[in-house]
């Protein structure tokens, strides 16, 4: 059959956080769907939403809600049509027998963070738990854990699947303390799946096609994790397995979470999607609200059923 | 003879600010006749209006990497020339520096990025040594081009005269190193600013790198593109301010 | 010129091997103070590496004698004490006219200001009145030539070695040159050895002329020129001039036949 | 002299880089020495042994980085040493071109690539052509400068004997002003070849699955210091040998020396 | 040289003016075929600016006459009519000395090979046998010259230029070169004016020598040389040559005094 030829922009390079889109490209899925999909990876500095809105790629796993509604704002055309990580896949780090031992004490603390979304989250944290940031000690964090290995940083932070691996590995995940931003009232999905809006009109069955192969890669990743990890191995070779192992299960966690535990993969959840919005607008990050409804679209993902978006 | 055509006509800066408006108006009609989005190509008029509002953010921006690069474009000049020195005082260590320096030279300074950020921390001090260690390997090679230039004739004359080896260094051997110190140097302006710029991409507390990063998330490309014309200007000034230096301290060509 | 005085130079069997090459091999010569002797030899025989080591620049071989002032010495012992021009005019071109002319005072260790104010005062005597904030640069090749040469008369020191003074210029202004120096040279009377590839240069100037031998250099021959001074243009064409000239160029060709061999030129 | 020469010859481009060699071997030795008797920690500086392990734990991987890496500073270079020589002979000969575009060419070279890798691949996508044309643009501008340089620094009295012999300025172009400016080119290019392998690794920054920029991004995010290394030792070799490559060919080319009489 | 001839180059009130500077001023000037003319003259009278104008690299000014061959000529027709050797060799150094020699014959698009073969067969006859494969940095400086001569040589041209080619070279060697010039003159008998700060060589050289006057420059004094040939280096101290020199040299210094004023110089 003719394969239409599409792709899809990952945030990052190959690794476990992506590992479905490759079981799902290895098994034909996506050949089976009429898709004859390329896989580009991303890197830093390499917007997702804008090579998709573009056109230089069709289907993007993008930052998050957050560079979303960024997006919707400077009028990009593009859509969100499923989400990976339905709950903030990072988390704040201080040190078990450390001076941080509980969100308040964040008031004094030597605090790192990335300021390309994960600060709004721990400002929302903050503002829930009633802590004025304004004389903080919030400094940006580089791509390095060290500092806080080497106790010049009280809190960092860490991606569940990324540094929080290496901080075990360094200090001992029983000398660590996390704080889940879920615990504290705030909730950043990440990980979205976007596509452009004038190729959703004019291919709809496409990107359904897209989204069912995508589900079913997922799945089959889960399923059988040595041979996902071979897989990834297979692309990247210079990565730790132990790691990527690990990647694999704390990602398996995080997109099974919340509202898809119960309806699968790639649920969109509005409720979470206009709280982060809501905080994005409390600090003027975002101009004013942005319209929700249409940059969020659940029609594709909604047409699978839950039982097929969900293990075994 | 016709006409040189390698000597400057009367007409350079002339010409060159045509060209730059030339360069802007195409620009500027593209984007206007094919509408293009600013993530794709903001109109000139759009990042020159953005240029004032965004005057306090991006002129403290540039104020602050051009402190950086300012820093160390001097660091890595003076390591440069001074490792160039002690090669020219102590010859047998020019077989050890030489290929050393060359052998770092090799590696892309953005590879040792993650290293620099890391021992030297995310602050100012981390762009310095960056910039240091792009400019001082130019400087090392101008400089010591420069010392290896001096006549061993004018050597002999003044140790003739009775003079030290510091007299003939301080006397001789810098003075005759100075054209090409300073050419080095030039060519080192632009460069350092671009290393300042990068580096502050991979990691920083503020300056145009961290603005464009920041830019880039938001996806404000217009204030991308704002601060690199900032970053066009301030590189072209140095440039200027240097190539003025080398003009009145090079006097004699 | 008081030739029963004690030699200001004295060399006797001065070798000097460089690696295989031998460079000099058993030169003797003796300068009376207030000398002027000139130095012809084909081309390298040996002259710059001798005035090198009167210079204190390199060491001769073992078994070489070397007085000055009457005492044996090192070479390296002369450095600072010959004033010493080399062959070209090596003047500094971030320095001008005065500034290049003090240069050796400034290493001396003297007050710069003094100094200068002392170079200003012979300005006019080299010619250079008005010159003296002039850059090397903006000067025509005769003077620097000029300049090369007060350095080397400012450097106080009773021998002078001129190494090939001339040896850029043009017939016509060279010419110019050779009667300036013999005036500025008879007013402060220091002892000059000249070398020169000029035959009529270096009897329009010597109070005696040394022809070396081919490579390794030796003094193959030793002239007096009784010449009266002031000497005019219309010397060159005096019959004493001119059976002179003969003689060393008769002995110059036989030296020169041997370095221009048919291949090796 | 004479019976030394040919000897000498043979082995003269063997025993360099024998020499390198030995001296990176002794260099690796005593890093590791030090590493071990100074206690430093992984984090701060690997044991060489440790990184040359994982570059044969992976040997394929680093070997197709430095291949696809080499390939398009190569292929980059090439085009931006052939337009630097091109332009640079158009702008001496046309001044008003010259001087129109030449100031632009400066500022152009004050825009961090890395700022805009989305235009590199919306413009040329994802592949080599995109990296290539990188290393084109960072390597293109100094070969221009210096070429312009080295035109200028004909004696204007060979272009004269050249006149006097009836030749035209294409004539002396070719047959004067060219190789005239040609040592100032090597100097262009060897600084050139440092910028453009910096070029292919930022360039393969931009959504690329391999290359030692590649393999660096990946190292540095994963905080992984040995792979890290590995890239860094990985690209100094593949430097090195482009900045050998071109002192060879310039020894080769430029066999006169560079003085121009 | 018959004198009953028609000049091969016949110039009439000939000037030259650059902007404010005026360097020739009425050159009144007949060479005849075959003849070896010299011209010497103070520093920057305008010998140079003439050779330019004869090889067609500069236009006189409106009013001059240029004849050559007979015919009235506009200067720039004479681009690669006249065989022209500057004042330095300006050899290029990426060829070797067969490369060099045939530089003109390849910009007159001969057949390389042919040119290579015909230039092999020279070498010989300019001292350069062997060193066909040779580049300049391997050659001594006289034998650059030769290099130089010979491209001169091969540009097969009735008149030729050279413009102080042996300028650069110290006294002995320079004679060396002199001796052989007239050699290969006098085998290919070719019409030659030759430009030289030397009045010795002036001499020595031609069958005329022209004392230019200085800037703005034009012909002072013309003189035949009724000397035989071929002459032998003892010439120089004949007595014809001591007083023709005398004459010259008279010439030149009221010339030379002019250019070298106290601050002009
Ligand atoms: N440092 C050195 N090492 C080796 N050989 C040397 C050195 N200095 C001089 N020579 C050799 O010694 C010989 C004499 O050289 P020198 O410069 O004294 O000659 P010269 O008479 O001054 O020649 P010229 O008239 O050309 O100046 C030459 O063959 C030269 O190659
Ligand atoms: N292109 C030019 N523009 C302006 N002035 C010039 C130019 N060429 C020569 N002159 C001037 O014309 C005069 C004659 O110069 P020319 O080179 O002909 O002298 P010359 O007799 O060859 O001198 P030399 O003996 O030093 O070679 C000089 O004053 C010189 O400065
Ligand atoms: C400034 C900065 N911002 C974000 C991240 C998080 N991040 C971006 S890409 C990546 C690797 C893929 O998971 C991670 C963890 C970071 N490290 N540094
Ligand atoms: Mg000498
Ligand atoms: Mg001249």
């Amino acid at each position: 059959a003719d394969l239409e030829s599409v792709s899809l922009r990952l945030k990052w390079l190959p690794q476990a956080q992506f590992v479905g889109f490759y079981m799902a490209k290895a098994k034909g899925y996506y050949e089976d769907e009429g898709l004859d999909l390329a896989i580009n990876p991303g890197g830093p500095n390499l917007l997702t939403e804008n090579l998709v809105a573009t056109g230089a790629d069709t289907f993007g796993l993008s930052g998050g809600t957050d560079s979303v509604f960024a997006a919707i704002e400077k009028g990009l055309p593009i859509t969100c049509i499923g989400i990976s990580h339905q709950e903030t896949p990072f988390v704040f780090v201080s040190k078990a027998d450390g001076p941080v031992q509980e969100i308040a004490d964040f008031k004094d603390a030597s605090i790192t963070t990335w300021f390309t979304g994960a600060n709004y989250v721990l400002f929302g944290m903050l503002a829930a738990n009633d802590i004025d940031r304004t004389d903080m000690n919030i400094q940006p964090q580089q791509v390095s854990v060290t500092p806080f290995v080497d106790g010049q940083v009280d809190v960092v932070t860490a991606t569940r699947y990324n540094e929080y691996y290496t901080l075990m590995q360094r200090v001992g995940e029983e000398n660590l303390k996390r704080f889940v931003p879920e615990d504290f009232g705030v909730s950043f999905p990440r990980d979205t799946l976007i596509v452009g809006n004038d190729f959703a009109a004019e291919h709809p069955e496409l990107v359904q096609g897209f989204m069912r192969a995508s589900v079913k890669g997922w799945l089959d990743a889960f399923a059988d994790k040595e041979a996902a990890i071979d897989l990834i191995m297979k692309e990247a070779p210079t990565l730790e397995r132990p790691h990527q192992e690990f990647m694999l299960d704390e990602v398996e966690k995080i997109m099974l979470a919340g509202a898809a535990a119960e309806q699968g993969l790639f649920t969109i959840d509005m409720d979470a999607v206009s709280s982060a919005h809501q905080i994005l607008v409390d600090y003027d990050v975002l101009g004013g609200p942005i319209d929700l409804e249409a940059a969020f679209d659940s029609q594709f993902i909604d047409a699978i059923p839950s039982a097929e978006r969900l293990p075994e | 003879m016709t006409q040189d055509p390698m000597s400057p006509s009367p007409h350079a800066l002339a010409r060159g600010i045509f060209g730059a408006l030339a360069l802007f108006a195409v620009w500027e009609l593209a984007a206007r006749l094919f509408d293009l989005p600013s993530y794709i190509l903001p109109a000139v008029s759009e990042i020159l209006a953005r240029f004032w509002t965004a005057r306090a953010v991006l002129g403290e921006a540039a104020a602050y990497t051009l402190g950086e690069a300012l820093a160390g474009y001097l660091l890595g000049g003076a390591i440069g020339v001074g490792l160039a020195l002690a090669v020219t005082l102590v010859p047998p260590l020019r077989k050890v520096i030489v290929p050393a320096a060359t052998a770092v030279n090799s590696v892309p300074v953005v590879a040792f990025s993650p290293l620099i950020l890391l021992w030297f921390g995310m602050g100012v001090s981390s762009k310095i040594v960056m910039v240091a260690v792009a400019v001082s390997f130019t400087m090392f090679v101008s400089a010591l081009a420069g010392f290896d230039r001096v006549d061993e004739r004018s050597v002999n004359l003044m140790r003739s005269f009775g003079a030290s080896r510091a007299a003939i260094l301080w006397k001789l051997r810098l003075p005759t190193a100075l054209p090409l110190i300073l050419s080095g140097m030039r060519l080192s302006t632009v460069r350092s600013l671009i290393v300042a710029i990068v580096t502050e991409m991979l990691g920083a507390y503020g300056g145009l790198g961290w603005v464009i990063y920041q830019a880039v998330i938001v996806i404000d490309f217009v204030q991308v593109w704002a601060a690199i014309f900032v970053a066009s200007v301030a590189s072209l000034g140095f440039f200027a301010v240097v190539s003025l230096l080398e003009r009145r301290l090079v006097f004699w060509r | 010129m008081t030739p029963a005085e004690e030699p200001i130079l004295d060399l006797r069997r001065l070798s000097k091997t460089f690696g295989e090459v031998q460079a000099l091999n058993g030169v003797d010569l003796a300068v009376q103070p207030g000398e002027f002797v000139t130095v012809v030899g084909p081309s390298g025989c040996g002259k710059s590496t001798l005035f090198n080591i009167v210079a204190g620049l390199e060491e001769p071989d073992a078994g070489s004698v070397l007085r000055f002032e009457g005492q044996s010495v090192h070479a390296r012992q002369l450095l600072g004490q010959v004033s010493f021009m080399p062959q070209r005019d090596l003047l500094l071109a971030w320095r001008n006219v005065i500034d290049n002319a003090i240069l050796p005072l400034e290493i001396e260790g003297a007050n710069k200001a003094e100094a200068r104010a002392e170079a200003q005062r012979m300005l006019p005597e080299f010619g250079l009145a008005g010159f003296a904030d002039k850059y090397p640069h903006e000067l025509s090749g005769g003077m620097r030539q000029r300049v090369a040469l007060m350095r080397t008369f400012m450097f106080k020191r009773d021998l002078m070695l001129l190494d090939e003074p001339f040896g850029a210029l043009d017939a016509l202004t060279r010419t110019m040159m050779q009667r300036w120096l013999l005036d500025v040279w008879q007013k402060h009377k220091r002892t000059v050895l000249f070398i020169t590839h000029d035959v009529d240069e270096a009897i329009f100037l010597g109070d005696k002329v040394l022809v070396m031998t081919a490579r390794p250099g030796a003094i193959k021959l030793s002239r007096k020129v009784d010449l009266p001074r002031p000497r005019g243009a219309d010397l060159v064409t005096s019959p004493e001039f001119i059976s002179l000239k003969r003689e060393l160029l008769d002995a110059i060709e036989e030296e020169s036949m041997k370095t221009f061999g048919p291949a090796s030129h | 002299m004479a019976g030394a020469q040919p000897v000498a010859r043979r082995f003269g481009a063997v025993l360099p880089l024998l020499k390198g060699v030995v001296v990176l071997a002794a260099v690796l030795l005593a890093v590791e020495l030090l590493v071990i008797a100074f206690d430093i920690r992984p984090y701060v500086l690997p044991r060489p042994s440790a990184v040359l392990e994982a570059i044969l734990r992976t040997p394929a991987a680093y070997r197709d980085a430095m291949v696809r890496t080499g390939l398009e500073t190569l292929l980059g270079f090439g085009a931006g040493a052939l337009f630097g020589i091109w332009i640079g002979i158009a702008f001496s000969r046309l001044r008003f071109l010259r001087e129109t575009i030449f100031p632009i060419f400066i500022v152009s070279q004050t825009i961090p690539v890395i700022a805009f890798g989305a235009l590199v691949v919306m413009w040329f996508g994802n592949t080599i052509l995109a990296k290539a044309v990188i290393v084109f643009y960072l390597t293109f501008f100094p070969v221009t400068v210096n070429a312009l340089l080295g035109m200028r620094a004909v004696d204007e009295k060979q272009v004269q004997l050249l006149r006097s012999f009836g030749a035209s300025d294409r004539e002396i172009m070719r047959k004067l002003r060219f190789p005239t400016a040609l040592p100032h080119i090597f100097v262009a290019l060897r600084i050139a070849s440092a910028l453009g392998l910096a070029g292919a690794v930022v360039g393969e920054w931009f959504g690329d699955t391999t290359g030692l920029g590649v393999l660096l991004l990946q190292g540095m995010y994963a905080e992984n210091m040995v792979a890290i290394w590995a890239s860094i030792l990985c690209s100094a070799v593949l430097g090195v040998a482009f900045f050998a490559a071109i002192g060879l060919a310039e020894k080769r080319i430029v066999f006169w020396g560079g003085e121009s009489a």
